[in-house]
């Protein structure tokens, strides 16, 4: 049945986590990356076992109770159904590889233990964040992801910019969490239960279509996905976290965490249907944040910058491919994305450890001839990225989602689809020749160490090769029926048209970039040296500068006020009773001169007023 | 007239005037100090036992009532009185000079203090007033020879005399308005119209008492006294002569309706307060222990006043509650002062430097002052709460919000200066010249009564129901 | 009651009482101190001849009587404290003895 | 009578542990240790035995009680008693006074009995708060615990600057607490008072004033009087100067007990006496206290980044914390006051372990300053991991008892107060960054000194473990706390929702 594989599944990389974490240093680096990447590897089975055994439907267990007061029962149940089980295979597969050449890729480093401990706790929430059948469920795994994302950004946790680059990943996905949480408060209080499937059955009984509740929901869960996603408001976490090793960018910022908050808005797909212009935001968030990371990339020296960015182009095309209702063609491409932005990733990270930890463009190039499976890594990944016609599986997801937007007559939408394809073709064949083509900028470049072992650099990247292609395309089992029906599924019409525009597009774009870069590159430098070109790279190369516009929005106010709070003002007030008290003594003191006839003096005083007051006082004092 | 069964009702007073007597027969025939302290001490418990006596007696003599209040203000005067002969004895051992003239000054003033706490003339209580406060001038001045207690006798000598000035001109005034002198008479007379003469008698007459009470505007000699005097005549000050003089006040208030005017009652709520607030902020920062004994004290009879402001049965049951508590707190943290500056060495180790990590030394010594500064301080457990508790019952009992909030900011105010005494006895000694105790003050009659004093503090804080049902029991016969 | 009203030995003796009153905070020897005791204890005593007088009862005379004794005890042991003053400090002046302060 | 004994061994024990100094410097510490285990046992062998269900109208609320009369004056009674809510907390006195003992193995050198003495005392007290029934005696234990922290704080504190302020700190923690407890004495009496004016019959007990109709301008002061005195001690913003200074003085035990045991009396305080005694202005009073709640989240937080000191930041986040626990008390929802029960409980746990962090890195680099920490995650074996684990459970990390606590009273409290839900989660946010900054300062970063410092021994390791267990397993099966608590938390929660019928139901629920 189907339980042992999907609760196996998820305790292989606990137990990993555990054994790991608990070793305290009497694991030598063999040993913790052969316990840290067999788990990941026996979860990968469970799961195909799992695929295998999975009949269709979905199949819940509930472990235990967590918590039982009144009508507040959330309970660790897990439920598994066709896009559990995708994405499931997605993060133990991909993972599985990525840990493999994580091997590879951290030999020599200090600390792999606790480096493996992260990893598989992170698979492990993750894993638990698709398989919730609970809100709270979810948002454990949601945290835990969270966590782990922030352990492993920080890993080389000497370098202070690397730890503000971890803190600034968790607290950026910290306040997305909190958006999130406010929708499940409001979730709970409207229809009085987290489970998942009793959600979005109970929410269209009770909430019309468009309503203020159903709007505000939608809102506040799009806003936890947004932070976990890096999409737009919230997106300045991402390249920065590229300060961790590059098989975490690969397993994190690429394959699975930040495709949580796409896989998200798809489980509550139910919600988002009720509120038809928060999805409509989401499509509008989706192509702005494409355009922006897509101009972003085409300024950045640094590949692994290039590569962020370029996740967060592919990711806006998710949300873009949700807007419209195209839930199934979201998945698709989630799924051909973590494939080949997982082998770019890898084939960076074979590109940076050959050569020494050198990740600027300007310093690498001409290694083309000496690092081939990189370089071979980068060409088909290159490809897909681009959606090259027939050939890549880039080509089916992304056309299946511009195709859902024509179908759904969302043109704008469509346009800046088609935009973007031409920019991604642009900044990706840029990264290719600054990389390995034209004379080596450094010596590290000029005599690299390629990756010899087979096992763990070879295969990892041969397989995400394969999968890259349109192998990876045909093996998405296609989730038609869980969803529903996305636009295109109905109307036809215009179907090829589309596919020759988007062929069209991405031809165009390797068309333009081949020339600029290889006839041109004399005109491209001195535009981008004098005057507005020098200005536009800059503005693309920090992002349009969200960064500086939130540090002067609100880093900076928030460090004004600590340093000005820390001298604890309210509780000054608080003293003002020892001040007084201490002010009356120093008076009082003085009165006692130690001379007797000041005391009689005091005393006769005294007296006299009394003695006055009775006079004074009305009626005799009776 | 005097019958038989007036005098019977008389006994204690009688004894201890024998006692006096004996004493200084015996001082002109054979100098013997621990004799005559055997001899006193004797005394006091003889007429200790004969009280039972006493209270049986119906018919008071006259100018006199012996009734619920007197019999329980004899039993607390003859304690306190007993005790202080005890730490007196340890202390005198190192007096060169006439040791046995202190009990009998002592003996004198206790028969004084009897006296005024069964007045019911005027004329009585004049007298007993004088017969309390002259012997007290000798036992401040005691050891002369050191400026200090010289200058605490003069001070005494000449405010206390200013202050019987004033109480007799005020019964003067109030005897040439009424006519009567006792004070049942007084009550009837006054009566009819207080009109301003009288009233300005009785200010008067609150002026003299207060003065002895060290209520704020007469408080000034207090502090200076406590810190001249020898340790043994602080203590009967602190303990006997308040005692006498607050139940002589709280005796006319209580008889005589020209004291419950609303206007009167107004003077006191202020006296009351003005004086919590004054003694707590005038001891804040105060290095000198027995000048801080000196400063609580007036605390504390600010504290005590509010009985004399709410007045009535719960009143005098407060009084006698609180009263007990102030004694026994006081007695023990006088003694320990005694302890630490006794045998006697010209000057007393007054100064808070002498008792730093006190505990580290004398751990038991160290135990009773802490236990003693808790109760003054009114912590739970301890007889200090008890009375505290009593006080801010009362204030809540008459809804009198201003004299509650006094309380309360009072105590917390002296919580300053109470911790910061008791730390200092935990404090790790520096290694400084410091006064100690002597090796067996344990074992000693002082060191006895002392720790038994402590225990009493404790066993009062934590079962005080004996303690309130004698209280009440002679409350209800007012 | 013939001729004085009783106000004016009332008032006299509040006169006399002030004066030693003043006397009292005003004078630095403590000989004159002691002295200006005794006449605040006179006016006293005084006023309650005056209020005998007046109720023609015996009681203010016994209380007259009872106020001398306690006057004449009260400035034998002032005088006795004044002599130890002047040993310790060659001076009756009364702010000599006052180191206790504060 | 076990009710009697829970409170008189740790007063014994500190006895012995006093004398038994003179058998060697060993001697106080097994007594102690043995002392708060032994209550610990009786807590938990009480809670395995009693059963927990609501109680049916006629049998009493009270597991256990006891009554002797004591007073009989005043209608003063001994009046101990047992339910849900108090047995938990003093299994948290015994298991938090057992790991005290543990954490200052090594620290406390000097004047070993007496100081094992202060500390039992102060946990006899604290025992004696949560079972104590008759308001004059719930008083007395209340005051009476301050005395041995008083002198816990000033002679075994270590200070960082001049030596004066370890007293001054002491001396201001015990005015705040004591000057406050007095206003609360002054409401009990006149709550006494008013029900003796109504029905002629003195008593301090608790059942009998809980039916006491107090005349409306009155009721207003005394619920007053007892908000301030649990105000100034759990800590609420305006009186809470007195928690930074405490804790940065005093020895690690005195941090651990003062954070994990004694803010909690304040909260225990709330939930038996100021809100049922008082619901009608309680009810009134609801929105205030939750703005107070609110500013003591956010200034709780902003101040807690801004502190170089490790324990005043920790400090800080305790008032913080204690922010939640305000605003669910006052909300009036069943699932929130039970979420304030399990946040109580975790932030013992939470904060007790980060303070025996921070005593145990005391104990290693003789330094809580943390502008000279850094890089620490290297240089000590495996205390960094624990610290991580401890940060992440007071920043709420989902699978830690914080987590549950928070998010049920968020979750109960929604209903009710939108707005102040909607501003508490902000302080999740700023929950997270002084968490994480405490993470920053000491562990990563460039390190400041070179050199290895040597790993947690058994000792420090067993405690930390049990922490980090317990937390984990209340984080994720918090049901046997949650069931024993129901009857508490249900009466609380009624007395909110309707104020017109209060006192009529209130009577007959006992």
């Amino acid at each position: 049945m189907m339980v042992t594989p999907v609760v196996l599944s998820f305790l292989f990389p606990l137990m990993g986590t555990l054994i790991l974490a608990f070793s305290a240093g009497r694991l030598g680096p063999r040993a913790s990356s052969v316990i840290g990447v067999g788990s990941v590897g026996l979860a990968a089975l469970a799961t195909l076992w799992a695929v295998m055994g999975h009949g269709g439907g979905t199949e819940g267990v509930t472990l235990w109770t967590w918590i039982a007061v009144g009508d507040f029962q959330p309970t660790i149940g897990l439920a598994v159904d066709g896009l559990a089980l995708v994405m499931m295979s997605v993060i133990t597969g991909v993972g599985f590889l990525i840990h493999l050449f994580a091997a590879w890729y951290m030999t020599g480093e200090a600390g792999i233990t606790r480096f493996y401990a992260w990893m598989n706790l992170f698979v492990f929430s993750m894993m638990l964040l698709v398989l919730g059948d609970n809100l709270l469920l979810l948002f454990l795994g949601w945290e835990g992801v969270g966590l782990c994302s922030y352990g492993l950004i920080g890993y080389y946790y000497q370098g202070l910019d690397n730890a503000r680059a971890a803190f600034k990943a968790f607290v950026v996905t910290r306040i997305g969490d909190v958006f999130l949480a406010l929708g499940l408060f409001l979730i709970f209080m409207e229809l009085g239960t987290l489970d998942i499937a009793t959600v979005l059955a109970r929410a269209p009984e009770l909430w019309a279509e468009g309503s203020a509740t159903a709007n505000l929901a939608a809102l506040l869960v799009l806003g936890g996905a947004l932070g976990k996603s890096a999409q737009v408001p919230l997106h300045t976490w991402l390249p920065d976290a590229m300060a961790g090793p590059t098989p975490v960018s690969a397993l994190i910022h690429a394959a699975t965490m930040v495709t949580a908050g796409v896989y998200l808005i798809a489980r509550l797909n139910g919600l988002f249907l009720l509120a038809p212009d928060v999805m409509l935001l989401v499509g509008v968030i989706g192509a702005v944040s494409l355009l922006l990371a897509a101009f972003a990339a085409l300024a950045q020296t640094d590949i692994k910058r290039v590569l962020a960015y370029s996740t967060m182009s592919q990711i806006g095309y998710m949300f873009f491919a949700l807007g419209v209702g195209a839930f199934d063609a979201a998945i698709f491409h989630l799924v051909t994305h973590a494939f080949f932005k997982a082998l770019l990733f890898l084939s960076a990270g074979a590109v940076i450890i050959s050569c020494h930890h050198e990740q600027d463009m300007g310093k690498l190039g001409g290694l083309w001839r000496k690092l081939p499976v990189a370089y071979g890594g980068f060409v088909v990944g290159g490809a897909a990225l681009v959606a090259l016609p027939l050939v890549s599986a880039g080509f089916f997801s992304k056309d299946e989602i511009l195709w859902q937007a024509m179908a759904a007559e969302r043109t704008g939408l469509l346009i800046a689809g088609l935009l973007g394809a031409v920019l991604t073709g642009i900044y990706t064949v840029r990264l290719i020749l600054g990389t390995f083509h034209g004379e080596p900028g450094s010596d590290h470049a000029r005599h690299p160490e390629p990756g010899t072992s087979v096992f763990t650099h070879h295969l990892p990247l041969v397989v995400l090769a394969v999968l890259s292609t349109f192998i990876g395309a045909w093996i998405y089992p296609g989730l038609g029926g869980l969803f529903p029906e996305a636009p295109g599924d109905t109307v036809e019409t215009g179907h090829t048209l589309l596919q020759v525009l988007a062929m069209g597009a991405a031809i165009a774009g390797l068309a333009l970039a081949g020339w600029l870069f290889l006839m041109r590159r004399s005109w491209l430098d001195n535009i981008t040296d004098k005057g507005a070109g020098a200005g536009l790279w800059k503005l693309w190369h920090h992002a349009w500068g969200f960064d500086a516009l939130f540090d002067r929005a609100l880093v900076r106010p928030w460090q004004w006020s600590v340093r000005m709070l820390r001298f604890d003002f309210i509780n000054l007030f608080m003293n003002l009773p020892a001040l007084i008290a201490r002010a009356f003594n120093a008076g009082l003191v003085r009165s006692q001169n130690g001379r007797t006839r000041s005391y009689a003096v005091v005393m006769v005083f005294g007296t006299t007023v009394i003695l006055l007051a009775l006079a004074l006082a009305p009626g005799g004092g009776a | 007239m005097l019958t038989l069964e007036s005098l019977i009702s008389l006994l204690p007073l009688i004894i201890v005037a024998t006692t006096a007597v004996v004493v200084m027969l015996s001082v002109a025939w054979q100098r013997h100090h621990a004799g005559t302290a055997m001899v006193s001490a004797g005394g006091l418990v003889l007429a200790l036992l004969s009280v039972p006596l006493a209270a049986g007696a119906l018919i008071s003599p006259p100018l006199m009532t012996v009734d619920g209040l007197a019999i329980m203000g004899s039993v607390l005067v003859l304690l306190c009185a007993l005790v202080t002969v005890a730490l007196s004895h340890h202390y005198l051992t190192g007096y060169i000079g006439p040791r046995e003239e202190f009990y009998l000054l002592l003996l004198c003033a206790v028969t004084g203090a009897l006296g005024l706490v069964a007045s019911d003339h005027l004329a009585t209580l004049f007298i007993s007033l004088e017969l309390l406060s002259m012997p007290l001038y000798g036992m401040l001045a005691y050891s002369f020879r050191a400026e200090r207690s010289l200058e605490a006798g003069i001070k005494y000598l000449v405010l206390s005399a200013a202050a019987t000035a004033f109480l007799l001109f005020g019964m003067a005034l109030i005897y040439a308005r009424t006519g009567r002198m006792d004070l049942a008479g007084l009550a009837a007379g006054l009566a009819a119209s207080p009109d301003a003469w009288t009233l300005a008698g009785a200010v008067l007459m609150v002026v003299g008492l207060g003065f002895k009470l060290s209520i704020v505007p007469f408080h000034l000699w207090t502090p200076d006294v406590y810190q001249g005097g020898p340790a043994p005549a602080t203590i009967f000050l602190a303990t006997v002569s308040k005692l006498a003089v607050f139940l002589v006040l709280l005796r006319l208030v209580m008889v005589a309706p020209i004291f419950d005017s609303e206007w009167l009652r107004t003077l006191f709520t202020l006296l009351a307060l003005i004086t919590m607030l004054g003694g707590n902020l005038l001891a804040l920062f105060q290095p000198n222990l027995k000048r801080l004994l000196g400063y609580s004290s007036i605390a504390h009879f600010g504290y005590l006043l509010v009985a004399i402001v709410v007045g009535g049965q719960l009143a005098v049951e407060a009084t006698g509650v609180y009263l007990i508590t102030y004694l026994v707190t006081t007695l023990a943290a006088f003694g320990v002062v005694t302890q630490v500056s006794s045998p006697f060495g010209g000057e007393d180790a007054a100064g808070l430097h002498h008792y730093r990590g006190l505990f580290w030394r004398r751990p038991w010594l160290a135990a009773v002052m802490t236990v003693s500064f808790l109760s003054l301080a009114g912590i739970p457990l301890t007889a200090g709460f008890i009375g505290k508790f009593y006080v801010i019952a009362l204030g809540v009992a008459d809804a009198r919000w201003w004299l509650v909030g006094g309380v309360v900011a009072g105590s917390a105010i002296g919580l300053f200066y109470y911790l910061r005494v008791m730390v200092t006895l935990y404090m790790p000694e520096p290694g400084m010249r410091r006064r100690d105790a002597t090796e067996d003050w344990g074992s000693r009659v002082g060191g006895l009564t002392l720790i038994v004093v402590a225990v009493l503090i404790l066993v009062i804080g934590v079962y005080p129901a004996p303690v309130i049902d004698w209280v009440v029991g002679f409350s209800g016969v007012l | 009651m013939n001729g004085i009203p009783m106000e004016h030995g009332l008032i006299l003796a509040s006169i006399l009482f002030s004066l030693g009153l003043a006397g009292l905070m005003l004078r630095r020897s403590m000989l004159f101190v002691l002295m200006s005791l005794e006449v605040m204890l006179n006016s006293a005593a005084l006023a309650f001849v005056v209020g005998a007088t007046a109720w023609n009862q015996p009681d203010g005379q016994a209380m007259f009587l009872l106020v001398i004794t306690l006057a004449a005890a009260e400035a034998s042991v002032g005088l006795a404290l004044m002599i130890q003053l002047y040993q310790r400090y060659r001076s009756l002046d009364l702010d000599a003895a006052s180191r206790m302060r504060g | 009578m076990i009710l009697v004994w829970l409170i008189l061994i740790p007063f014994l024990g500190g006895l012995l542990c006093w004398q038994a100094e003179r058998w060697g410097e060993q001697a106080p510490r097994w007594i102690a240790l043995a002392t708060m285990l032994f209550v610990l046992v009786i807590s938990v062998l009480l809670w395995l035995g009693g059963n927990f269900s609501l109680p049916g109208n006629g049998e009493s609320q009270w597991l256990l009680e006891w009554r002797v009369d004591w007073i009989p004056r005043f209608g003063i009674e001994i009046h101990l008693a047992l339910d849900g809510l108090s047995l938990i907390l003093v299994a948290l006195t015994g298991f938090l006074g057992a790991l005290a003992v543990l954490c200052s193995w090594h620290e406390i050198a000097h004047r070993v009995g007496f100081f094992h003495l202060n500390l039992l005392f102060i946990l006899g007290g604290v025992v004696g708060v949560f079972l104590a029934l008759d308001l004059f005696l719930f008083f007395l234990f209340w005051e009476m615990m301050l005395v041995p922290m008083y002198f816990l704080i000033a002679l075994w504190g270590h200070s960082g600057s001049p030596g004066q302020t370890r007293i001054r700190a002491a001396t201001r923690f015990f005015i705040y607490t004591q000057a406050s407890g007095l206003l609360m004495l002054v409401a009990i009496l006149a709550l006494v008072f008013v029900h003796y004016s109504n029905t002629g019959e003195l008593s301090f007990s608790y059942d009998v004033l809980r039916g006491t109709d107090v005349p409306e301008p009155l009721a207003f002061w005394l619920m007053l009087g007892f908000f301030i005195a649990f105000a100034v001690k759990l800590p609420v913003v305006p009186f809470h100067g007195w928690l930074p200074d405490a804790h940065a003085q005093a020895p690690t035990a005195g941090s651990v007990d003062l954070a994990g045991i004694l803010l909690k009396t304040a909260a225990y305080g709330m939930i038996r006496f100021a809100l049922p005694l008082f619901p009608e202005q309680s009810a009134a009073f609801a929105p205030v206290a939750m703005t107070l709640g609110l500013v003591g989240i956010i200034y709780g937080a902003v101040l807690a980044c801004g502190q170089q000191d490790i324990k005043r930041l920790i400090a800080y986040t305790s008032i913080s914390h204690m922010g939640f626990v305000l605003i669910a008390l006052y909300s009036g929802s069943e699932l929130a006051i039970q979420g304030a029960i399990i946040l109580m409980v975790a932030h013992a746990f939470s904060s007790a372990g980060l303070f025996i962090l921070s005593g145990q890195l005391y104990e290693r680099i003789h330094t809580r300053d943390m502008r000279t920490m850094g890089g620490l995650w290297s240089r000590i074996p495996v205390l960094p991991g624990f610290t991580l684990c401890f940060v992440a459970a007071s920043l709420g990390m989902p699978a830690t008892a914080n987590f549950v606590g928070e998010f049920m009273v968020l979750f109960g409290t929604f209903p009710s107060a939108p707005v102040v839900v909607v501003i508490a989660s902000v302080g999740l946010v700023l929950a997270a960054i002084y968490s994480l900054l405490l993470m920053q300062r000491v562990h990563y970063g460039p390190e400041y000194r070179p050199g290895p410092l040597k790993g947690p021994d058994a000792r420090e390791y067993g405690m930390m473990l049990t922490l980090l267990v317990l937390t984990i397993a209340v984080g994720l099966y918090p049901q046997p706390l949650l069931d024993t608590t129901a009857a508490v938390a249900a009466p609380v929660a009624e007395l909110f929702t309707d104020g017109a019928d209060l006192a009529a139901r209130a009577g007959e629920v006992n």
